[in-house]
C-alpha cells in the first residue's frame, strides 16, 4: 500500500503493500518509557534508512507490564493492514493467539526482546540470552565481593520474562561460589525509583553492616538502588551490579559506586529484527534465533570503543 | 393541572427525551468516530471503519463495559469501587490456574463447569466483601475499595505465585478460547459465519438483563432510590443494607465474567495487570451520564462510554499518533465528552445564560 | 426597594410573569400567595441567588442588578431561606460569620468576633449555645435560628424572610417578631413570606399578593381583610379555613406501651383508635419527631412494645409498614424526598411492589397511578417526571404527602405536615385528613401551629421533654392551657 | 433547652477533643508502631526504631505528606484530585530536565532560582487547570482530573522524551541534593548536627503554614463552608468558584514542591512514576480524618496518615514480610485504621447500639 509518507500523503488509501510502494513494518516494544526502547527504534529506523523502501510504525503500551494494551496494538496494527511486526511480547503466552491472529492474515512475525510461546510460525527471535545475562551478572558480583559474602537480589515486578530470565540465571550462577550466601531475594522494587529506593532503604536497614553486594536487574530498580546506597554513605562499601545503563549508573561507574553494568544490544536487536524481517518478506530464509550478545561493563574497560558505544546507545532524536 | 401540563414548552420534551436515549454520550461517540473515520481517510489507512477493526473495537469495549456493568449499579447506589480492577484480574488468575492445574480441555467438561462456578462465586466473594464492610462499619466505599483493592491484588499475587498464569491452548474448550476472537475464521465465532465476537454477544445479553433489572424491577428502583438519597429509601422502607449488599456482590458477578473475557483475551492470568483498570471502568461509566453523587446512571450510556474510551485509543493509534500526544487527546477527550453530557441538563449555566443573552 | 415587571422562567416554567412591587425603609411587607406562586424565586431574584429573565430592581433608587448573593449582600440585602442553609461541618460562630470579612486583612482574629456572634445568638435566644459547638448537631428549631443570626450579623439594610417561622415554636416566632420589629424601628426594609394570616398581621404593615407569578395586589393591611386576602390568593372565596368532615373514633387500633428511645420519648403509653385525628403539641425538642420516628421503626428503641390490635410488631421500618404505619418527615430536603428523582418515582417509592408481577414492574401503570396521587393532593408541576427539586416547597410537601396516601397506610404519622402549605391548599388537607379519618384510618398529627391541632383533631395530647404530660379531648383544651402544659414541666 | 446541653455527658465533650487532637489517627499509628517494634524485636533485626530507621521513614512520609497537604485542602473543599500523581512527577521532570540542560550548580543560582520558580508555577498551572475546568464546566473533579491526569502524564514523557531523565551531580547544588539525605553524615542536614532531614523540616514548616491557613484565615473558613455545603456558602455570598480555584492552585503549588522532594529523593525525573501515587495521597488524608465528601479534614491528621502508610510499609519490609502478603496487610490496615477513627464519631451505630444494652 502506499499508506502514509510524506510525499503521498493524499494519495487513496488501499490494502496490502505491494512493490513500488514503501513497506510498512510496525515496531512493538513492552513499554515506551524507558530509554532501552529509544535506542531499539533508532536501531530499527537504522534499517528502514538503509533499505530505503521501509517505513517504520512505533507504537507500544505505556508502561511494561500491560498486556491488554499490547494485545490490542497488535491488533490495530492488523486493523491497518501494515506489511509485518515487529514485537517484544510483555507475557510470553498473553500474545500468542493475538501473533496467531496476524499470521492469519499473511503478516509476518518477528519477535525480539522478550521470548514468546511455542505455536505461532515466527520468522525469528532476536534477544539477548537475559538468563546468560544473570550469570555474568553473578561472576561479576563474585569478583567484586572477593567470591564471599551476603549478596541481595532485588527483583523486578511479577510477570517480566526477560528480567525473571535474569533473576533466574543471576542464582544460578551464584551456586559457583559457595561462599556467597543470598540473604534476601523475595523483595521486588516495583517499576520505578522511588519504590526501589525506599525498599532498598529499608532493606539496608536489615542487613546495612553485614551486606557485601546487591544486584538490580533493570534501570528503573537500579537507579533506585544507586541513591539508596548513596543515601546511606554505603555506596563503594557495599558492592553494586546493575543491569542496562542509564547516565546515574554510568556516573556510578566512573565514580566507583557500582561496579559492573551488564548491557544488551538494543540498537542492535532494532536493526537486525527488521532486516530479518524484511528479508523474509524478500523471500530470504532467516536463523530462529539470533543472539544480540550481552556484555559485562566495568570501570576498566568502560572507555574502550565497543564498551563506550554500548553504555550510550544511540537513540532517536 | 391540565392547564399547567399545556405550558410544557417542546422544547423540554426534546431534552427529555435526549436524556432517555443517553443522547449525550452517543452524539459524542459519533463525533468522535466521524473525527477518526475522516483522519484517517486522509492520513491514516483507511481501516478505522473496516470490518475487521470494528470486531477488533466492539471486543475491546465488551472487556471494559462488562464489569462496567456492575460498576453502574454500584453509582447509581451511590457507591465507587475502586478494586474492580484487581477482583477482576483475581477472577482471571483463579481461572488462568485453574486451567493449568487441571486436566486437558476434552476430558474435563464437568471441571470445567465446576472452575467456572468458583470464578464467578470468586467474584460475588470480592463484592459481597465490600458490601458487608461498607454496610456493617459505615465506612465510605472510596476507603473500603482502595483497601480491598491492595487485598485483592495480594491474594491474587500468592494464588499466582507473583508472576503470570499461563494455561496453555489443550487445555482450554473452544468456546473459551474463541471468546474475544476477532479475526477473519468464521467458523471460530459462536455462530458460524455471523462474525460478531463471543465477548460481544455476552455484553448485549447482560446489558438487556441489567436494564430491565433497573428498569423495571423493584429491586432496581430500591437501587436508584437508595442512590438518590438514602434517609429517603429508610423511610420507604426499603432494607437499604441489603440492597447496598446485593448490589455489590451482583457487581462482582459482572466483575467476575469480565475476569473471564480479560482471561480469553489474553489468555494469561497475571494479579497486577487489573491496578488501573477501575479507574477505566469507572470512567467508563461516567462518560455513559453516570452521577459519582448517586441516583443516576445508565447501561446503555455506560457502553456508550466503554466505546468512546476504546475508539478514541484505536484511532490515535491507526492515525500513528505518537503515544504522548494520544494520552494528551484521551484525557481532554474525556473531560469534553462528559461536558457535551452535561449540556444537555443545562450545565454550565453561565453558558446558557450567555447563549440566551 | 421597589422591583418592575420582574419576569424569571424555569425551562418551559414561569415562575414570575410580571411582578410589580415596593417595600418601604421601616416596613414590613408581607408576600402571600399560594405555594408555587412565585414567592421563594422573588426573593431569591433578589438575594442575588437567581438571575431575573427581564425586569428592573432598585433599591433606594439606584437601579440594582445583583450578580449573585455576593453582590447581593454587598448591597445590603440579606436572605433568610425557605430551606435551611448551613454548613454542618462548621462551628456556629463560623456559620453565622459566613460570608463576612475576617477582622485584620483575611485573617479570623475570633475572639474580636465572639462579640457580634454573642450578640446575634442572644436577640435569637440561643445564650446557651456555644459559639464553638458543631452546627450539624443543633435541632432543627435551633438551626433555623442560627439562620436568624447571620442576618442579623449581617448588618444588612433590607432583610428576606422566607417562612422563617415554619420550624420555629410559638416563643421562638414571638422572640422573631420582637427582633424584626426592633429591626424597623432601626429603619430597616423587611420581606416576609408567611402562610399564616394571623402572623403577617400581627407583624407586617404592606402586603403584596402573587398569583401564578404576577402580582394581584398590593397595599396596606389595615385597609383589607382576611378573606380578602385569601380570595385574592385563591382567585376564588375560600369560606372555610378549617373544614371539617365528619368523622367518629371507633375501636382501639395501636396500643403504645413505655415507648421510651434515647433519650426521646420517655415511656410513652397511648392508644389510638380507627377514625381518629391524634394530635400532639408541644414546644421544640420536646421530642415529639422523635416520638413518630420511634413509632415507625425509625429510631433506637430503649424500651417499650407498639401494639396494632393486639399484636406486638417489631421495631423494624418494614414490620411496622406492614403493619400499616406511614411516616411523613418534617425535614422534607433532607430526608422526605430524593430530590433527583421524579414525582412519580418519589411517590411510588414506598411501595413500588404495588405495580409489579413477580418483581417486573408495569411502568405505564406506575405512571397513571402516581398521576392519580399528584392530582388529588394538587401538586402544581408541569408532568410527574420532573424531578422534585423543580418544584416550590410547598408543592414538595405535597409530594411527600401523595406518598404516604399511594402507600395506603392505615395510621398516618405525620409530622408538621402544613408545613410551608399555603392557606387554601391546608383547607384541602385538614379536609382529607377528615375523609381519612372517616374511612377509619388512624392519624397521629404533629404540629406547633395549636389553631390547626385545635380545629382538627378529636383528640391532643401535649408533650414536654419527651414524656406525654396530658391527653384531653380537642375540645377541652384551648390554646393557653395547652402552653402552659407544654412549659409546665419545662420550669 | 440550656437543660438539653446539660444532658451532653462528659463522654461526648471527651470525644470531642480527641476529635480536634486526631487523637484517632495517633492512637492508630502508636498501635501500629507498637506492634512492629514488638514483631521486630522477636523475628527481625531490632533496627526498628533506630534512628537511622526513623529518618527513613520520616523522609518517606514527607514525599507523601507534602502533597497531601495539598490534597488535604482539596478534600476539605468537597473536590477530589487524581492528577496529582501525576502532576507530581512532571514537576518533578521539568527540574530533572532543566538542571540537566543548565549550567553547572556553581555557576547558576540565579537560573536555579528561576527553574525552582518555573516548576513551583507549573505545578500551580495544572492546579489552576483542574480548578477552571471544575469551576467552568461544572464536570465532577473525579472526571476532570481523571482526564488531566492522563494529560500531565502526556505533557511529562513530551517534556522527557519519553524516558529517565536523570540530572548529574555536579549540577546539583548541595541543599537540592541532600534535600531527602537521611545517612548519618552530620553535615550534610540542614542545620549541621541536627539530624532531621531536610524534606522534614520542609513539611513541618508547610504544615503549620496551611494549618494556620485553614484554621485562621477567612480563605480558610470559605474552604471548609464550600465543602460542607456548596450551595449555602453560595448563598452567604461566598465566591464558590474563586475559593475553588484558589484551593487548586495553591494545591499544585504543593504538588510541585512534592516534585522537587520526590527528585531530590532519586534524582531522577520519569513522568510514569507517577501513575498510582494519587490514590497513596488520598489514602493519607483519609486516614487522616479527611472526609471525601468535603467539609472535614485536618493538616494534622494527614500527616499521621502519612505516617501510616509508610510505618506499615517499612514494618513490612523490616519483619521480611513478603511483598505479597505486605499488600494485604497495608490494604487491611487501611480499612481498619479509618474504623478505628469512625468510632469516635459514634459510628457504626449497631454497635454503639450493643454496647450501649
Ligand atoms: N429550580 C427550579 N427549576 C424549575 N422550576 C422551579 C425551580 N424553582 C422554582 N420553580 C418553579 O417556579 C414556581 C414558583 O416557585 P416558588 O418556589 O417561587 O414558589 P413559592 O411561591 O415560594 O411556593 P411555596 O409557598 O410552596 O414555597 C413553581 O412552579 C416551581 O415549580
Ligand atoms: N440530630 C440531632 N442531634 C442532636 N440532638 C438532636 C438531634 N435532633 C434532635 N435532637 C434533640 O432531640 C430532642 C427532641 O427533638 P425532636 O425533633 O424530636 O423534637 P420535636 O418536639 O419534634 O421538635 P420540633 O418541633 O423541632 O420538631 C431535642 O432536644 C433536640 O435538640
Ligand atoms: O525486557 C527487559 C528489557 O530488555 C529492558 O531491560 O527493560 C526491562 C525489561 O522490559
Ligand atoms: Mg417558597
Ligand atoms: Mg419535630
Amino acid at each position: 500500500g502506499c499508506g502514509r509518507s510524506s510525499d503521498s500523503a493524499d494519495s487513496s488509501p488501499s490494502g496490502q503493500g505491494e512493490s513500488g510502494g514503501k513497506l510498512r513494518i510496525a515496531v512493538i516494544p513492552k513499554g515506551t518509557s524507558h530509554e532501552f526502547w529509544k535506542s531499539v527504534h533508532f536501531g530499527a529506523q537504522k534499517a528502514a534508512e538503509e533499505l530505503g523502501n521501509v517505513e517504520i510504525e512505533w507504537r507500544g503500551p505505556l508502561v511494561e507490564s500491560d498486556t491488554g494494551s499490547q494485545i490490542e496494538v497488535v491488533k490495530n496494527m492488523i486493523t491497518k493492514q501494515v506489511d509485518g511486526i515487529v514485537l517484544a511480547p510483555n507475557q510470553k503466552g498473553g500474545l500468542v493467539d493475538a501473533v496467531q491472529e496476524a499470521i492469519d492474515e499473511s503478516i509476518p512475525v518477528v519477535i525480539f526482546d522478550s521470548g514468546l510461546d511455542e505455536g505461532p510460525e515466527i520468522v525469528s527471535y532476536v534477544a539477548t540470552d537475559n538468563f546468560k545475562g544473570g550469570q555474568m551478572a553473578a561472576d561479576a558480583m563474585a569478583e567484586a565481593i572477593g567470591e564471599k559474602g551476603n549478596v541481595i537480589l532485588l527483583r523486578y515486578i511479577a510477570g517480566s520474562e526477560s528480567t525473571e530470565q535474569r533473576e533466574k540465571g543471576f542464582l544460578d550462577g551464584l551456586k559457583n561460589y559457595p561462599d556467597i550466601t543470598v540473604v534476601e531475594s523475595e523483595q521486588r522494587g516495583g517499576d520505578n525509583a522511588t519504590m526501589s529506593k525506599e525498599k532498598v532503604d529499608q532493606l539496608l536497614q536489615i542487613h546495612g553492616e553485614s551486606l557485601a553486594g546487591i544486584f538490580a536487574v533493570c534501570e528503573p530498580n537500579a537507579n533506585g538502588t544507586l541513591e539508596a546506597l548513596r543515601n546511606a554513605g554505603l555506596n563503594g562499601k557495599v558492592k553494586f551490579i546493575a543491569f542496562d545503563p542509564s547516565d546515574a549508573l554510568i556516573a556510578a561507574l566512573d565514580d566507583g559506586s557500582c561496579s559492573g553494568i551488564v548491557v544488551q544490544d538494543p540498537v542492535e536487536m532494532g536493526y537486525r529484527s527488521v532486516m530479518t524481517l524484511v528479508g523474509s518478506i524478500n523471500g530470504k530464509a532467516a536463523e530462529p534465533f539470533i543472539s544480540t550478545g550481552e556484555y559485562l561493563i566495568t570501570k576498566e574497560n568502560m572507555n574502550e570503543e565497543k564498551e563506550k558505544s554500548l553504555l550510550h546507545p544511540e537513540i532517536v532524536e | 393541572m391540565s392547564e399547567v401540563a399545556s405550558r410544557e414548552s417542546n422544547s423540554s420534551q426534546w431534552w427529555r427525551l435526549l436524556g432517555k436515549l443517553q443522547l449525550g454520550p452517543l452524539i459524542a461517540l459519533a463525533v468522535i468516530v466521524a473525527f477518526f473515520y475522516i483522519a484517517d481517510g486522509y492520513w491514516g489507512s483507511g481501516n478505522f471503519l473496516s470490518d475487521y477493526s470494528i470486531r477488533m473495537n466492539l471486543n475491546a469495549a465488551a472487556l471494559i463495559a462488562v464489569p462496567a456493568m456492575g460498576m453502574t449499579m454500584i453509582i447509581i447506589a451511590g457507591g465507587i469501587d475502586l478494586s474492580a480492577g484487581t477482583a477482576l484480574t483475581l477472577c482471571g488468575t483463579i481461572l488462568a490456574v485453574g486451567l493449568k492445574t487441571g486436566p486437558d480441555a476434552a476430558d474435563g467438561t464437568m471441571y470445567l463447569f465446576g472452575l467456572l462456578a468458583l470464578v464467578i462465586a470468586a467474584g460475588c466473594a470480592c463484592g459481597a466483601a465490600n458490601g458487608l464492610l461498607i454496610t456493617g462499619t459505615n465506612v465510605v466505599p472510596f476507603i473500603v475499595t482502595l483497601g480491598t483493592m491492595t487485598i485483592f491484588l495480594g491474594i491474587g499475587q500468592i494464588i499466582s505465585s507473583e508472576s503470570t498464569v499461563y494455561a496453555p491452548t489443550e487445555k482450554l474448550p473452544q468456546w473459551l478460547r474463541y471468546l474475544c476472537y476477532t479475526g477473519s475464521v468464521g467458523s471460530r465465532y459462536l455462530m458460524n459465519g455471523i462474525m460478531i465476537p463471543t465477548s460481544v454477544l455476552i455484553s448485549i445479553a447482560l446489558a438487556l438483563l441489567v436494564s430491565g433489572m433497573l428498569n423495571l424491577t423493584v429491586f432496581g428502583r430500591n437501587t436508584l432510590a437508595v442512590g438518590s438519597n438514602e434517609s429517603t429509601a429508610r423511610l420507604c422502607g426499603i432494607n437499604v443494607p441489603a440492597t447496598k449488599l446485593l448490589v455489590y456482590s451482583l457487581a462482582g458477578v459482572f466483575t467476575a465474567i469480565g475476569g473471564v473475557l480479560y482471561f480469553a483475551n489474553i489468555k494469561n492470568g497475571n494479579p497486577t495487570d487489573g491496578s488501573g483498570k477501575e479507574l477505566e471502568i469507572i470512567a467508563a461509566v461516567v462518560l455513559g451520564g453516570g452521577s459519582l453523587s448517586g441516583g443516576r446512571g445508565s447501561v446503555l450510556g455506560t457502553i456508550l462510554g466503554a466505546l468512546i474510551i476504546t475508539t478514541i485509543r484505536s484511532g490515535c493509534t491507526q492515525l500513528s499518533i505518537p503515544n504522548t500526544y494520544s494520552q494528551i487527546v484521551i484525557g481532554a477527550i474525556i473531560i469534553i465528552a462528559v461536558i457535551v453530557d452535561q449540556l444537555r441538563h443545562g450545565s454550565p449555566e453561565w453558558l446558557f445564560r450567555m447563549i440566551r443573552r | 426597594m421597589s422591583v418592575t415587571d420582574l419576569r424569571k422562567r424555569f425551562g418551559p416554567t414561569h415562575a414570575l410573569r410580571g411582578v410589580t412591587l415596593s417595600a418601604y425603609s421601616g416596613r414590613v411587607l408581607a408576600l402571600i400567595g399560594e405555594n408555587g406562586a412565585g414567592k421563594s424565586t422573588l426573593l431569591k431574584t433578589i438575594s442575588g441567588a437567581h438571575q431575573a429573565d427581564s425586569g428592573q430592581m432598585q433599591i433606594e433608587g439606584h437601579l440594582y442588578a445583583p450578580s449573585g448573593p455576593h453582590a447581593a449582600r454587598h448591597s445590603g440585602v440579606a436572605m433568610i431561606y425557605q430551606e435551611l442553609n448551613l454548613a454542618p461541618d462548621l462551628s456556629i460562630e463560623d456559620n453565622i460569620l459566613l460570608g463576612q470579612k475576617g477582622t485584620g486583612g483575611g485573617l479570623l482574629i475570633r475572639s474580636r468576633q465572639r462579640d457580634i456572634v454573642r450578640r446575634a445568638l442572644d436577640q435569637v435566644g440561643l445564650r446557651h449555645l456555644s459559639p464553638s459547638d458543631n452546627t450539624g448537631q443543633q435541632s432543627l428549631a435551633s438551626r433555623q435560628l442560627i439562620e436568624v443570626a447571620r442576618a442579623l450579623a449581617s448588618d444588612a439594610k433590607l432583610i428576606l424572610l422566607d417562612e422563617p417561622t415554619s420550624s420555629l415554636p410559638k416563643a421562638d416566632v414571638a422572640r422573631l417578631f420582637e427582633i424584626v420589629r426592633r429591626l424597623k424601628q432601626q429603619g430597616l426594609a423587611i420581606i416576609y413570606i408567611s402562610h399564616f394570616l394571623e402572623e403577617v398581621r400581627e407583624i407586617a404593615d404592606d402586603y403584596a399578593v402573587l398569583r401564578d407569578g404576577e402580582s394581584v395586589g398590593s397595599g396596606r393591611l389595615d385597609k383589607i381583610d382576611d378573606s380578602q386576602i385569601v380570595s385574592l390568593m385563591v382567585g376564588r372565596d375560600v369560606d372555610d379555613l378549617f373544614p371539617n368532615v365528619p368523622h367518629t373514633p371507633g375501636s382501639e387500633r395501636v396500643r403504645l406501651t413505655n415507648l421510651s428511645g434515647a433519650p426521646y420519648p420517655q415511656q410513652v403509653s397511648v392508644t389510638l383508635r380507627r377514625g381518629e385525628i391524634f394530635g400532639v403539641a408541644g414546644l421544640v425538642g420536646a421530642g415529639r419527631t422523635e416520638l413518630l420516628r420511634t413509632i415507625f421503626g425509625l429510631d433506637y428503641l430503649r424500651e417499650g412494645k407498639v401494639h396494632v390490635d393486639g399484636k406486638s410488631i417489631p421495631h423494624r421500618v418494614r414490620a411496622r409498614m406492614r403493619a400499616g404505619f406511614g411516616l411523613l418527615s418534617e425535614d422534607r430536603k433532607g430526608e422526605g424526598l430524593a430530590q433527583d428523582l421524579s414525582i412519580t418515582e418519589n411517590i411510588t417509592l414506598g411501595n413500588t411492589r404495588r405495580y409489579a408481577k413477580a418483581g417486573i414492574i408495569n411502568l405505564s401503570a406506575r405512571r397513571t397511578d402516581s398521576q392519580r396521587w399528584a392530582w388529588k393532593v394538587e401538586v402544581k408541576s408541569h408532568s410527574v417526571d420532573q424531578s422534585v427539586s423543580e418544584l416550590s416547597g410547598g408543592n414538595q410537601q405535597k409530594v411527600a404527602l401523595a406518598r404516604i396516601l399511594q402507600q395506603d397506610a392505615e395510621v398516618l404519622l405525620l409530622d408538621e405536615p402544613t408545613k410551608g402549605i399555603d392557606v387554601g391548599t391546608k383547607a384541602e388537607i385538614y379536609r382529607m385528613m377528615g375523609e381519612l379519618a372517616a374511612e377509619g384510618k388512624t392519624i397521629v398529627f404533629v404540629s406547633s401551629y395549636l389553631p390547626e391541632l385545635l380545629a382538627v383533631c378529636d383528640r391532643i395530647a401535649v408533650m414536654a421533654r419527651g414524656s406525654m404530660v396530658e391527653v384531653r379531648n380537642a375540645d377541652d383544651w384551648t390554646q393557653e392551657e395547652v402552653m402552659a402544659a407544654a412549659t409546665e414541666t419545662q420550669t
